[in-house]
């Protein structure tokens, strides 16, 4: 939001005290900042780029590219369904609680991974759900079915907070009109709501899609991180640094930036004004 | 009851903004104006009768039908607002037709219907624009089209024209009265313009702190203002507490304010305790007794002159309370008036009103605590 | 923001399509979170507490505990340093390249904790600046300096966003009287925006300390996650894990999860309208 | 130049908003508030002076001393927002010893000092207090304080008094015009209230679109705006242009507009074209040539009459041209003019005002294009 008319102070070049003061706040800042460019060019310049195309192309990479994407694109379809369902029951209805809701799905974004991976570890691997899931023969602790699991749970409140200012940032007398011209709840959500929101619904589906590639601590507990089995991007990074083979884990880092990277570039220029 | 619209005695809590009890009956066919302070409620109650609030107490009824617990869109009401609210997704065409399409009609007859009102606006050349390409006037024409064409039996307006120039409103105002008496639609329209009152309206009924104060014709309602909040955010000055000492049915009412005598054209039985007003515009300085038909002619010391835009109000002190005048700056000129000078201040029969006839004596009304009544009154009218 | 005069659909409970629609979105909400909830309730229910305070008092966990927060408190001063002079420079300079920071200083939150790990440690494992950190005698790669190092790039970009939007919501104006009553840059900076931001510090320190002490991935790369040595909360509880022992990775986890609940807790407290 | 602050030529540009080449020179101890409508660039001609922006261009003179590259401290201005801008974690007292402070002063000086103040400003028993139990004319009266107390040499007050109520807002312009009188300090106030130009200004600037378009005193400004913006802005109606014909230095200039003439009070030599102008609410109305003083009376037929509060709003049109006069309801009441009549448009030689002597004709100005005006000025003041 821009702050229209706050006055910013521009040039002044004249006493010693507020030349002092600006250099110190800008050493630091140009400091830090510099060593943390620094520090994510060195994935891009330093690797030789004949042994990350051949890792690139190597048999496990192309099994955990492969493994990621499909995980991904199933779990960023689930994660919208929920997200357009949360998002748009906490920005339209009033109900006891609603502060409760909001706050238990933004939990996990202040969780460790880590601790959010072992919670559905002890949901699924422990009666009474792991009977049932036995009955209904579904597999998720240390399955592929877990990694998609574990990345739902962690891309869902990401995707649900973008949603939700998605539509927190229409007008519900959009709705309104719509109702008054004789369209029932359902259609004014189809009609006006889904169509308004459309910019923020694709930024919570990006969001979604880089968390669920990026995703490693929850994977890592709920699947396991096994060779050439439940290996996704990140799984390939941590095993591969633990085996010494840098060029391996060089090139699942850059593929990782540049998904991220990505993700950030759409959001923005679909979303500029909901990032936060 | 044959009112088309009636709302009773109707409560909804919105904590900052609420309605505690107002009630309102609008007939088939009028234009019903809703004024009020801001914060007074206004927006609440036409969105309560939209169908977005449930109230807490009272009822909507509709041609009598208790529509209060019915959805807004089977209440068959249009809504226009200040800020048009078109859907920005959609083209001008689509959002007229948008409760068409609602009501599944064939396309051949949708077209029809939509350029029939769309012609009518003036904006049948923009149906195939994009919304951001129109101008806030055509927008509100657009707006008003999408409101119109699927034939509600009430429309509410929400400050309707409050964003746009001055041009554009006077042209809406036209437009609007004329489709309005085409289509016998019943309007109720919130605005804070008293041009929207004097050019369009059948009706106003004035909200404060979510009540209705006072509904009648514009004309009754700005002559004879219910005294305390009507009264001040009418502009209304000059309210004088007095008794009635003599009513002859064919002639002038006497009343007394003090020992002075003061005479209307307004009828009162002897002996009631009421309530008077003259506007101040209405009232006329001069050095000495004017020979004329003014029944009023009150000698008073003048205390204070204030120029404000084109005319001087000027507040004249009296037998124990106060008149305020307001004249044009060359009426002033002429006669050199000056505080502390003494004038008449003269007023027809016609010009005093008795705003109420009551037995309770209101306190904080009587007499003259209402010199600076004009200044809110504007304040609220300016914001 | 309240978003005031915006009108909710509150009770109407009529049409059957109406009802429908509701009820499908309330369902999905309600059975998602229902799930998350169970989760992360299963951490708190499910140990045997007796386990859990025995593998609290054991040496391992008390190692692991102290090391955590003598490394975060470390690194909170230093987050804190680095957050209160990028969020000035950001809330009150105007200069070219101003975007271009806010987007460098907000993209380690986007990457995967991983590739920030492994980023850092192409920096520091590598000349130039291993050669200098050698002269110095300072050690960062598989080091308990490491952890710390690990903790600010991970924390940092979260305080600056909050510092960032304390001093942001501060009317320049405030500053703008103070010096036209004698104080310069330093002096307004001191006086009036420090004091006035105060919650926004406080609640930028809390969520930088929840970061430190849940940061897994970042640490785990950079300083390994060797048993005893370099061994913080989270690293105890992926141990734990691989090692089968889940008693004393529940006891962490709890832990984890305590302080991660306390600082939203206090955060909220602190800081409603900063809260993104 | 002994102005102690000049402004020349200032340009600065905020994309939204900018100075550009605004001049004003304001001398010792001189109330000068600056009007305009929203958007023309007052506060940031208020902030350029105080030194939050650096200018494209132009220079910012105080006491003849070039400061326009001073940091805001060197500066010795204080400034009063709308919003008062209290620091919220500091008391009143030490809000009001802000500055002080700064300065180093000893505690008991500080002590005297703040106190006297307050005292002046009827706040003396609310040092202790912390500022949000404070009501906004009280809080008003705290900045007031401290930017007095350090003892400026000039004032600058950004539409201070608008989030005050009415009576705060009275008692706080006395206060205001005592306390600046007692200090002699030098005020630049920006203001969209007239009543704080008549009750306070000795000088006012008229700033549009980033300029000074005029400047002078109140009666000057107001009775002889020039023309365009400042005399729209400002209420003036009925601008009309024409050629001198005669001019009779102990007697009235003839003025031929067609193939009218008007008389004047103002001079201007033979020839010269000229813009005259007499404001609606000079004029008076009457059925027939009046047999009076009133040297200008023009036959006109009315064309429209709008009811506009306590005044009706009657457009004449004469030969070529419209006359706009502004009449109160019993006035038009008792002639009873009805759209189609035929009046006379009567006026004084002293009404009418030259209000630029010109070579070249505005084409947007001649005649009349300012039938709307009027309504735009308002809109403008009442925003």
């Amino acid at each position: 939001m821009a702050q229209m008319g706050l006055p910013r102070h521009k040039a002044e070049v004249n006493t010693m005290g507020n030349r002092l003061f600006r250099a110190g706040l800008g050493g630091i800042t140009i400091v830090f900042v510099g060593m943390l460019l620094w520090a994510m060019l060195s994935l891009i310049f330093m690797p030789r780029w004949a042994e990350v195309v051949s890792s690139a192309l190597s048999e496990e990479m192309l099994y955990s590219i492969r493994l990621s994407l499909i995980t991904s694109v199933i779990s960023v379809a689930v994660v919208m369904i929920l997200a357009i369902s949360i998002g748009y029951v906490l920005a339209r209805f009033q109900f006891p609680g609603h502060q409760l809701l909001r706050t238990v799905v933004d939990l996990p974004m202040a969780f460790p991974e880590l601790v959010l991976g072992l919670c559905l570890l002890l949901l699924f691997g422990n009666e009474p759900v792991s009977g049932w899931l036995k009955q209904v023969g579904i597999d998720i602790v240390f399955s592929k079915t877990g990694i998609a699991v574990a990345q739902i749970f962690t891309a869902a409140p990401y995707a649900t907070r973008v949603v939700y200012a998605a539509f927190r940032s229409i007008n519900p007398r959009y709705e309104l009109v719509a109702r008054s011209l004789g369209c029932g709840q359902w259609g004014a959500f189809w009609r006006v709501s889904l169509p308004m929101a459309k910019g923020g619904l694709f930024a919570g589906a990006v969001i979604a899609f880089a968390r669920c590639m990026g995703c490693f601590g929850t994977v890592l507990i709920l699947a396991g991180g096994t060779r050439m089995f439940t290996e996704t991007l990140p799984i390939t990074l941590y095993l591969n640094i633990s085996y010494g083979n840098l060029a391996m884990a060089m090139t699942s880092g850059i593929l990782l930036i540049l998904i991220s990277l990505a993700a950030i570039v759409i959001f923005e220029i679909l979303n500029r004004e909901v990032v936060l | 009851m044959n009112a088309l619209l009636e709302i009773r005695d109707l409560s909804v809590d919105l904590g900052e903004f609420s309605l505690r009890g107002a009630s309102l009956a609008v007939e088939k066919g009028n234009y019903c104006c809703l004024i009020g302070d801001s914060g007074a409620g206004k927006s609440i109650l036409l969105e309560t009768v939209v169908g977005s609030f449930t109230p807490l107490h009272g009822k909507i009824l509709l041609h009598g039908q208790d529509i209060t617990d019915w959805p807004p869109e089977r209440r068959k009401m249009g809504i226009v607002y200040q800020d048009y609210m078109l859907f920005p997704h959609l083209n001008i065409f689509d959002n007229i037709a948008f409760g068409i399409k609602q009501q599944k009609v064939p396309r051949k007859q949708t077209q029809i219907r939509v350029q029939d009102v769309a012609a009518r606006l003036g904006i049948e050349n923009l149906l195939h624009r994009d919304i951001k390409t129109l101008s806030g006037g055509e927008q509100q024409r657009a707006a008003l089209a999408r409101a119109l064409v699927a034939g509600p039996q009430v429309l509410l307006l929400d400050e309707a024209f409050s964003a746009l120039d001055v041009a554009s409103r006077e042209r809406m105002r036209g437009l609007l009265r004329e489709l309005v008496n085409d289509l016998g639609v019943t309007v109720l329209h919130v605005t804070h313009d008293m041009e929207d009152v004097w050019a369009l309206a059948d009706q106003v009924a004035v909200l404060h702190d979510g009540q209705i104060l006072q509904t009648g014709t514009p004309e009754h309602i700005f002559s004879c203002p219910r005294p305390g909040f009507v009264a001040h955010f009418l502009g209304a000055r000059n309210i004088l507490q007095g008794r009635v000492i003599d009513c002859d049915p064919s002639g002038l009412t006497c009343i007394e304010v003090g020992n002075i005598r003061f005479y209307s054209i307004d009828h009162a039985p002897s002996g009631q305790q009421v309530l008077i007003s003259v506007r101040p515009e209405e009232l006329a300085l001069a050095r000495n007794q004017l020979p004329s038909t003014l029944r009023n002619q009150l000698p008073a010391e003048i205390d204070r002159m204030e120029r404000r835009g084109p005319l001087v109000w000027i507040t004249g002190q009296a037998e124990g309370f106060r008149l305020q005048a307001a004249v044009t700056v060359t009426g002033a000129r002429e006669q050199d008036f000056k505080p502390g000078d003494r004038a008449i201040f003269a007023f027809s029969a016609s010009s005093l009103r008795i705003i109420e006839q009551q037995k309770v004596i209101h306190p904080d009304l009587a007499l003259n605590a209402s010199i600076k009544s004009h200044v809110i009154s504007q304040a609220l009218i300016a914001d």
